[in-house]
């Protein structure tokens, strides 16, 4: 098992070199002046020009990535064009809250998205089913931004529950985590469905049945770990992706997070930032990867490693 | 020297074990581990031997599905291991393959009709011809051609086994490949399909290479057996040598575990011993001797020689002559 | 004799019912079996022996499928009727099955010995440990050669054969009065079912446990079973004692079934065949099932089902011959019509 | 009993027997039916014209004159959102449309090619999908230029590798199947097999996945609307009502309510049939 | 409540409400963007800017109406050319970190702002500085390498802001994220993404000052959340407010909103090198056909004023135009003079935020009265800008009407004019002439105002031009928009100034 984690850990470095090669190019291909979006409207040719002599845009592309190449691999991510800070606090500063954001999120559509999957499943084709598909298909259905500003009139402003954004407490986690989790939720949900769907009609649950075990055994005991196999890929994919940072919730519950610093960057066509979590967005779904492949061989014995 | 329609001539198929995402692919199956033989025209050969012992995949192999990982393919005397995707499309015609699985094999979306046309067209006859030749086909094989518009869905296993026996008609082939044609059979069908199988034999001079685990259809149907264990052949000899005086402890062991329809039939079985070991990991020497009841020591060191024991009677074991008696 | 009946199936009906139509997947079957005998049921595949099975373990409510009619009565108590607490302490304890498909059969993510335990627990109260103790014991019995190892390897480790008897030490673990055993060795090699059913013959001595052994294979049925019931189209259509039936079929459909296996060492250059096909179970035919197929159809058999009549001791069989031309053993002999 | 007497039972009919169990999915195609033909009648029975402004009228709530209310503009929200029926369907149908297509084709290639030409596709497609979509879609639309095609362009880049997962997985299955074996056994050409054989294979898992997507693809847009990268006004696309509308929430929520609803309503009804036709199209699921 | 012309409604709504109360002494300002930077000399937006004023004083600042008022400096005086300024300097006063304010820190200062190579990004606005001189501890004088009669306002501008020599010497350009000034409060801490905060100086200057003990400011992008943030007393004030929900939140729980004029004004520029915007019929047509009143209730929802000059009132030499009312049959007809009867298709650009849409439109609705279709495209602010300032050639400028706005920062009149409309000098890719626009008597006059530092002069130079460019019309002025903020009804002596700056140095909580 060390082994294989150490032959998985070497094989990211080609990758991330392609995907920086990959990023380096897409975000120099989106039209659009760094300098003169840092410098502002009212400069003029002349402080654009500093601007870009002071950031080296005015270089040949080559040698910008041969620098940028070579400060990465010093481990050094650059400077922000807008701010000036070093991109690293930059990231650094918004990765918490956006890990945080995602797990808590993760963490309740997980259990909410298995509990309506189980329940469809076993239900199938009756008022529950129905019920929890109606609901889950919902989630997926509500445009994220509209649930977000309903939720914040409704528990922040006239019930006063919660704050209406920010990261203060335990509090502020609430809303924007509902917010981020239904989508997910309602995908595993599904997935749970259809995936203990098939494990029910296998061999092996009947087995199980024939030797007198109770249903509720049966189901959470027998069915639910085999039918977590295809759960888990999906929800590490949405893991992945949630990482990034959803700019929508970001910006509606005003959350210091990647989404927003990413959307941010682009609006400047801040380079340093975009490749950098660019990369670090990469890195994270190779690790949710190699995560999910261990946690499939903990589900799965036939595909554990030697 | 008779000229053979096909001859197999050490045939080895290892596969790269890949055994989950986690472990390196250092391993081989040995599916097919060296396997000779060859098959005259008009005859039918059988190759019998445990589930996973290599009968499919020598199949396969000779289909040219499968590139060997050892060995040659010589089909009426030419050559054809090495023959690209291209340049063996003609030779196609000359050997076709009726699948295990009646269900499987045909493709559900579509008609009986475009299933049995298909080699047709790939083999390019006249479009004008070709509704002729299936109405044709079907005939030979006990349909009629009302069936040509239907689905395989809507026939039963032995119906579904005669439309894959009739594509494989199709392009008149010299060689049919039958991979365990009745296997998924009800018993009521299986002679059925047996019959139009020899029928068929008999009026197209087909020549069979059949595959399949069941004794007593192989005793049935063959001129000749194969007996494979563990990706190698153990015994080759005529029927009626191999079922009269079996020389492999293998094969003796198999002919008497096959149930006997009959009650008061005397059993006297050689019941053997342990699991059929992995392919993956066969056993040093005799790859049988882990189940053998006559096994010694030579047989765990040295893999026995495969040899004509006399009147073309092949077999691979130390004691052949011992164990005769 | 009768104070050794153990279980008694009497008209069973069990049918699936679709709103594409009903299918009688079983209708009308009887038999007994008592203490210590083992009862075959032979078929063509689709003729009602799985669900037949399932019906007495009341493993059909994951399916659509429904007893509409008869009786199950096991030990004088009808199973059709009781509730399903009281239905899962018969399962697995006195009522245990084994199922065609070693492969699929045991849940691929649990070790060997939590799937053998888990039944001893449920139905023994035993501690885990002592449950520990009785797996090793019952995988010892059934021929595994290491069973402390084997206990802590998962499925996918062992053999067809050996996952085929990790299935019926499952099954015996609790030592049943009748074990169900639908086409255990279907899915093995001849040299492994010959093996597995040594052991299956071994066991029941021991324990005097009742077997109902569900195959196609007649060879099987002879070499195993104490009595036979042949089914076709969802119906019992003979059932005897192992020798008359294979010495003396009565029903056109058992001869045909018996004439047409190439036994080996006989030679004949034509097998004979039953024609037609086997039926469509939602489309069955009006009358007797077999008529289409039945070399003797008369045009009763198109209108009327026969009854399944007693016609010599201990032999039944269902089919309107036996009333036309009483004592007709002989038809498929020397003549076979196919 | 001879067979040629049993009624027949083709492939879509005893497709369309299961679907029709599936209540939700079928009121589902119903509906879509319904917006189809909405998209198409639409524009032209819409009590208002949508672009003409009354700006004595803006914000005004539902009422008799205006069902739904008024925009900013005064425009009647009614007719905008049933106009904007055909708009909004045109970006999530085309845009899936356009993603399954290319997911399917580099799907099949990678599946029956397999070896590197396999390896190379699914590494594309990782790095499609760890690329955050919305940068993905700032860019393209950077480099191609505001307007709904090129939204459409972008929906439809997130949607080329999940496709390709998908079609290349039952490729696999497919190809491994033995009637794709017999196929190849009679020397048919490659491109015969993937056409004749496999593509047909993995149509009901794009089917299903097509329809599911169509919800999302929807709200996709309606994100990017939301970041201000989506149809150009006076477009009644919903997504963009919705997030031009936002600004109002408090004080006028019928401008985003109604869009909103119609969006939710939209996505509801493909997924919902999507769930019906995989269920109906699966053939593990046996009733 | 609040309508453009309450201009002294500094401390109401007009609703009566309850009073709402604080507890503490910290209040939450939320702002609508994150900020970029803690260095005034190297800023170029206003929020990060009105920050910069609570820690930063500079010489001279600006107040309510946009006249320049004294801060560090006393007093000030400038010569006739317009080519020397000397400025008699406050004494006693520290900077946050202890160090001594003198000539010798202002001009530590201006050098840097003045060094081409210290790649700053307001150094064009000094770039004249040929030398700063510390005439004594307490004065310092300016000489420009040529006269730039704007000048006084480009040292009240805020990135003339002082930062600690010291802070500078240490921190090089890390200032940014270390600011030491003289203000009214000192920095504490900068979360990226979360806020920055600042606390009480003690040792500020004027007595009793400042009356809180701090202020954290929050980027809070949606509007929405930051209303909603209002309404629940997260936070106490918040700018700005959408002009849409201005009026329904205003006297409720607790809430003013303050909607007041401002320097910043919103026009369509037409290219003046394209047909068929050379021709001033047509020009004269397009404007013709715009409703402004209309405009400013549709789009702005009455929070704005019409804009009556190319300059909004509160900038330094503006002086009010005629405006005209909308004609669409005059409109007509002079495109049929100009031989455009049926109308014509056009594209018009803009940024894609909400309200520049929605202003894109109205002009769109507008156009379509006489037959003008045109076509919005909103472009992301990235592309918007690579499409105008990719230009080398004007011939070449795909651009045909261009939504936009403008606040000139200093206040003054020239950076309302010449940065946009001071000819081909100005043009993209040197500077932000959209229009195209490039008339010699224009250019002549602005260069005219700016060789003197007497302001009759200057006046009736900016007079002309303007007259010259309302007749010309390179743009159609559409608004001065108004500054709205929104605050809890205990907060006093906080509000905006006209250039979107935000003024805390009275700032009290009413208990
Ligand atoms: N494509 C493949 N990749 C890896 N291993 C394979 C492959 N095909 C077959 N094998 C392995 O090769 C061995 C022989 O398989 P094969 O199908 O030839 O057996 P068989 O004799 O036909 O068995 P059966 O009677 O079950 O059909 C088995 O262990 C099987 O697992
Ligand atoms: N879950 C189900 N739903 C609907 N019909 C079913 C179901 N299970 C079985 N049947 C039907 O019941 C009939 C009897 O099936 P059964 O499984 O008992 O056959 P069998 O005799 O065991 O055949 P085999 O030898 O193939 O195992 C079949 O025709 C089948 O179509
Ligand atoms: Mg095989
Ligand atoms: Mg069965």
């Amino acid at each position: 098992m060390f082994r294989f984690l150490i032959k998985r850990l070497v094989e990211i470095i080609p990758i991330l070199i392609v995907v920086s090669i990959l990023i380096f190019l897409f975000v120099h291909m989106i039209p659009g002046d760094p300098a003169r979006l840092v410098a502002g409207p009212d400069a003029t040719i002349e402080d654009v020009e500093l601007v870009s002599k002071e950031l080296g845009l005015d270089k040949p592309l080559v040698e910008q990535y041969i620098t940028y190449m070579g400060n990465l691999l010093k481990g050094d991510l650059g400077t922000s064009l807008k701010t000036n800070r070093p991109v690293a606090e930059e990231i650094g500063a918004r990765f918490m809250p956006t890990f945080w954001l995602t797990l808590w999120s993760m963490v309740w559509a997980t259990i909410a998205g298995l509990i309506i999957g189980v329940i469809s499943a076993t239900k199938r084709n009756k008022w529950p089913d129905y019920l929890g598909m109606f609901g889950a298909v919902s989630g997926l259905s509500l445009p994220a931004f509209w649930l977000g500003l309903m939720l914040i009139q409704l528990f922040a402003v006239t019930l006063g529950w919660f704050p209406t954004g920010g990261l203060e407490s335990w509090k502020s986690y609430v809303l924007p985590a509902f917010t981020l989790g239904t989508g997910v939720a309602a995908v595993i949900a599904r997935f749970t469905r259809s995936a203990l769907m098939d494990v029910l009609k296998e061999d092996y649950v009947r087995t199980a049945r024939s030797k007198g075990l109770k249903e509720k055994n049966v189901i959470w005991g027998h069915s639910l770990r085999n039918a977590m196999i295809p759960v888990v890929t999906m929800t590490g994919l949405q893991f992945g992706f949630l990482l990034g940072g959803s700019v929508v919730i970001e910006t509606v519950f005003s959350w210091p997070g990647l989404g927003k610093l990413l959307i941010d960057s682009v609006a400047f066509r801040d380079y340093p930032v975009i490749q950098a979590e660019m990369l670090i967005f990469a890195l994270e779904f190779i690790i949710i990867n190699l995560i999910v492949d261990l946690l499939y061989g903990i589900l799965n014995p036939q595909i554990r490693y030697e | 020297m008779t000229q053979y329609l096909l001859e197999a001539q050490n045939i080895k198929m290892h596969f790269p074990l890949k055994k989950g995402i986690f472990s390196r692919k250092e391993n081989f199956v040995k599916a097919v581990d060296g396997v000779s033989f060859a098959v005259k025209a008009g005859e039918t050969l059988s190759i019998v031997g445990e589930s996973g012992c290599g009968k499919s995949t020598t199949g396969r192999v000779l289909m040219k599905l499968l590139d060997p990982t050892e060995g040659r393919i010589i089909f009426e005397g030419e050559d054809i291991t090495d023959f690209s995707a291209d340049k063996i499309r003609p030779y196609r015609k000359e050997f076709q393959m009726i699948f295990q699985d009646p269900y499987a094999s045909l493709n559900p979306r579509l008609t009986v009709k475009e299933i049995i046309e298909e080699p047709l067209i790939v083999h390019n006859l006249e479009k004008s011809k070709r509704q002729e030749r299936v109405i044709e086909l079907l005939e030979v094989v006990g349909l009629n051609k009302y069936h040509a518009n239907r689905y395989p869905h809507e026939f039963s296993g032995g119906q579904r086994q005669r439309i894959g026996i009739a594509r494989a008609l199709a392009v008149n082939p010299k060689l049919i490949i039958a991979d365990e044609p009745v296997s998924a059979l009800d018993v009521s069908i299986q002679s059925q399909i047996l019959n139009l199988l020899k029928d068929l034999q008999a009026e197209f001079n087909l020549t069979y290479l059949f595959i399949a685990h069941d004794l007593s259809v192989v005793e049935h149907i063959s001129d000749r057996v194969a007996v494979m264990y563990l990706g190698r052949i153990v015994e080759l000899t005529d029927r009626d040598r191999l079922f009269k005086h079996p020389l492999h402890p293998y094969t003796k062991a198999l002919l008497s575990a096959v149930p006997i329809p009959d009650p008061s039939a005397k059993k006297n079985r050689i019941v053997l011993t342990g699991d059929i070991p992995s392919a993956a990991n066969p056993p040093s020497g005799c790859t049988f001797h882990t189940r053998c009841p006559f096994a010694k020591d030579v047989c765990v060191e040295t893999t026995p020689e495969y040899r004509d024991y006399g009147d073309n009677h092949f077999v691979a074991c130390h004691f052949a002559e011992e164990l005769e008696g | 004799m009768d104070n050794d009946l153990l279980l008694e199936v009497k008209n069973l009906k069990t049918h699936f019912i679709s709103d594409s139509g009903t299918v009688k997947a079983v209708d009308d079957v009887s038999f007994k079996i008592s203490k210590g005998e083992t009862l075959g049921i032979v078929g063509e595949s689709g003729s009602g022996k799985s669900v037949t099975s399932l019906s007495i373990m009341g493993l059909l409510k994951d399916t659509p499928g429904k007893i509409v009619g008869g009786e199950i009565l096991f030990e004088g108590t009808d199973l059709v009727g009781i509730s399903e607490s009281e239905m899962r302490k018969i399962r697995g304890n006195d009522i245990a099955m084994i199922f065609q498909e070693p492969m699929t059969s045991l849940n691929p993510v649990f070790r060997i010995g939590r799937q053998i335990e888990e039944a001893v627990i449920l139905h023994t109260k035993l501690s885990k440990r002592h449950a520990r103790g009785r797996a090793i014991e019952i995988l010892t019995a059934v021929g595994i050669s290491r069973p402390a190892e084997i206990i802590h390897d998962y499925p996918h480790q062992l053999s067809g054969g050996m996952r085929q008897r990790v299935m019926i030490a499952m099954a015996m673990a609790c030592i049943p009065k009748i074990l169900i055993a639908d086409e255990p060795t279907t899915a093995l090699d001849v040299t492994i079912q010959a093996q597995i059913l040594d052991l299956m013959r071994n066991l029941t001595e021991v324990s005097e446990t009742a077997i109902l052994l569900i195959t196609h294979d007649l060879g099987v049925v002879a070499e195993m079973c104490d009595r036979v019931v042949v089914m076709y189209g969802g119906r019992a259509v003979e059932e005897s004692d192992v020798h008359s039936i294979f010495s003396n079929p009565k029903h056109p459909y058992t001869q045909g079934l018996l004439a047409s296996i190439p036994k080996m060492g006989e030679r004949v250059d034509r097998l004979p065949s039953i024609a037609g096909n086997v039926p469509i179970p939602s489309r069955m035919p009006e009358g007797c099932k077999f008529a289409p197929r039945c070399p003797f159809a008369m045009d009763i058999c198109w209108e009327e089902e026969p009854l399944l009549k007693e016609v010599s001791p201990n032999h039944s069989s269902r089919c309107w011959l036996h009333e036309e031309v009483p004592e007709n053993d002989s038809v498929f002999v020397g003549s076979p019509k196919y | 009993m001879s067979l040629e007497n049993i009624e027949a039972r083709t492939p879509f009919s005893e497709f369309w027997r299961k679907f029709k169990k599936q209540k939700l999915a079928f009121i589902s195609f119903f509906f879509v039916i319904f917006l189809i033909v909405l998209s198409i009648i639409g524009p032209s029975i819409v009590p208002y014209d949508i672009t003409e402004p009354d700006y004595v009228n803006v914000l005004s709530g539902p009422s008799a004159e205006h069902w739904a209310g008024t925009d900013a503009f005064g425009r009647d929200i009614f007719s905008r959102v049933i106009a904007g029926t055909q708009i909004s369907l045109i970006v999530g149908l085309s845009s899936v449309l356009l993603g399954a297509v290319g997911g399917t084709l580099l799907g099949l290639i990678a599946g029956y090619y397999g070896k590197w030409v396999d390896r190379i596709i699914m590494r594309i497609c990782d790095i499609l999908l760890a690329f955050p979509g919305i940068l993905l879609a700032i860019g393209i639309i950077a480099i191609l230029g505001p307007g709904l095609s090129n939204v459409v362009i972008a929906v439809a880049i997130f949607g080329v590798p999940v496709f390709a997962r998908i079609v290349r997985s039952s490729t696999l299955a497919v190809k491994s199947t033995l009637y794709v074996e017999a196929t190849t056994s009679i020397g048919a050409r490659p491109l015969r097999i993937i056409w004749k054989h496999i593509f047909p294979g993995t149509v009901s898992s794009i089917i299903v996945y097509f329809t599911m997507r169509i919800g999302s693809a929807i709200l996709t847009a309606a994100a990017l609307s939301f970041l201000g990268l989506g149809a150009q006004p006076p477009t009644p696309e919903w997504g963009a009502m919705l997030s031009g509308g936002r600004d109002y929430l408090n004080i006028a929520p019928h401008v985003t309510l109604f869009p909103g609803l119609a969006i939710f309503i939209t996505a509801l009804a493909f997924n919902l049939l999507g769930d019906g036709l995989r269920d109906a199209l699966d053939p593990k699921i046996k009733e | 409540a609040c309508s453009s012309d309450s201009k002294d409604e500094a401390d109401g709504g007009g609703k009566e409400q309850e009073q709402a109360t604080k507890e503490g002494s910290d209040i939450v300002v939320a702002v609508a963007s994150t900020l970029t930077s803690m260095d005034p000399h190297d800023t170029n937006d206003t929020l990060s800017g009105s920050v910069q004023r609570t820690i930063f004083e500079g010489l001279l600042g600006f107040d309510e109406e946009m006249n320049v008022v004294p801060m560090l400096a006393k007093e000030y005086s400038a010569n006739d050319e317009a080519t020397e300024f000397t400025f008699i300097l406050n004494e006693g006063i520290k900077f946050h970190d202890g160090t001594p304010f003198n000539a010798e820190a202002v001009k530590v200062n201006f050098d840097r702002l003045a060094d081409p190579d210290s790649g700053l990004k307001r150094h064009s606005l000094y770039s004249l500085i040929a030398n700063t001189e510390v005439v004594s501890e307490y004065e310092v004088k300016f000489t420009l390498s040529e006269p730039f009669g704007a000048m006084i306002n480009t040292f009240a501008h805020p990135a003339g802001l002082i930062h600690s020599p010291k802070a500078l010497e240490e921190f090089g350009k890390d200032v940014a994220t270390n600011p030491v000034g003289t203000g009214q409060f000192k920095f504490v801490e900068w979360k990226p993404g979360e806020g920055l905060e600042v606390t009480k100086n003690e040792d500020y200057r004027i007595e009793d000052q400042p009356k809180v003990d701090g202020i954290t400011f929050k980027p809070v992008t949606e509007n929405g959340s930051r209303i909603a943030m209002l309404q629940t007393g997260e936070a106490d004030f918040i700018y700005p407010v959408p002009t849409e929900q201005a009026d329904s939140i205003d006297g409720e729980n607790g809430i003013e909103v303050d909607s007041k004029p401002s320097i910043v004004v919103r026009y369509m520029t037409m290219n003046t090198l394209k047909e068929p915007y050379d021709d001033l019929k047509v020009r004269q047509a397009l404007d013709l056909a715009v409703d402004k009143e209309a405009f400013i209730e549709v789009v702005t929802n009455g929070h704005a004023s019409v804009l009556d000059s190319i300059i909004a009132p509160a900038v330094q030499y503006y002086s009010k135009q005629e405006t005209t009312k909308p004609d669409i049959e005059k409109a007509k007809s002079l495109l049929k003079e100009a031989g455009l009867e049926d109308g014509f298709k056009a594209k018009i650009w803009g940024a894609n935020n909400s309200s520049a849409m929605k202003a894109m439109q109205f002009l769109q609705q507008q156009f379509a009265q006489i037959n003008v279709e045109v076509e919005v495209v909103p472009m992301e602010a990235g592309t918007l800008s690579d499409k105008i300032w990719s230009v080398q050639d004007p011939k070449d400028a795909e651009i045909e009407m261009y939504y936009g706005g403008w606040s000139p920062s200093t206040g003054d009149a020239d950076w309302g004019i010449r940065p946009l409309l001071g000819g081909a000098e100005n043009f993209p890719p040197k500077s932000y002439n959209v229009s195209y626009y490039d008339n010699p008597e224009v250019n002549g006059l602005i260069a005219e105002a700016l060789e003197t530092a007497d302001s009759d002069k200057r006046a009736e130079a900016y007079e002309k031009a303007q007259s010259l460019l309302w007749d010309d019309l390179p743009w159609i002025s559409l608004s001065a928009e108004n500054t709205i903020s929104g605050k809890k009804n205990y907060l006093t002596g906080i509000y905006l100034l006209p250039d979107g700056s935000l003024d805390v140095r009275n700032l009290e909580i009413k208990k």
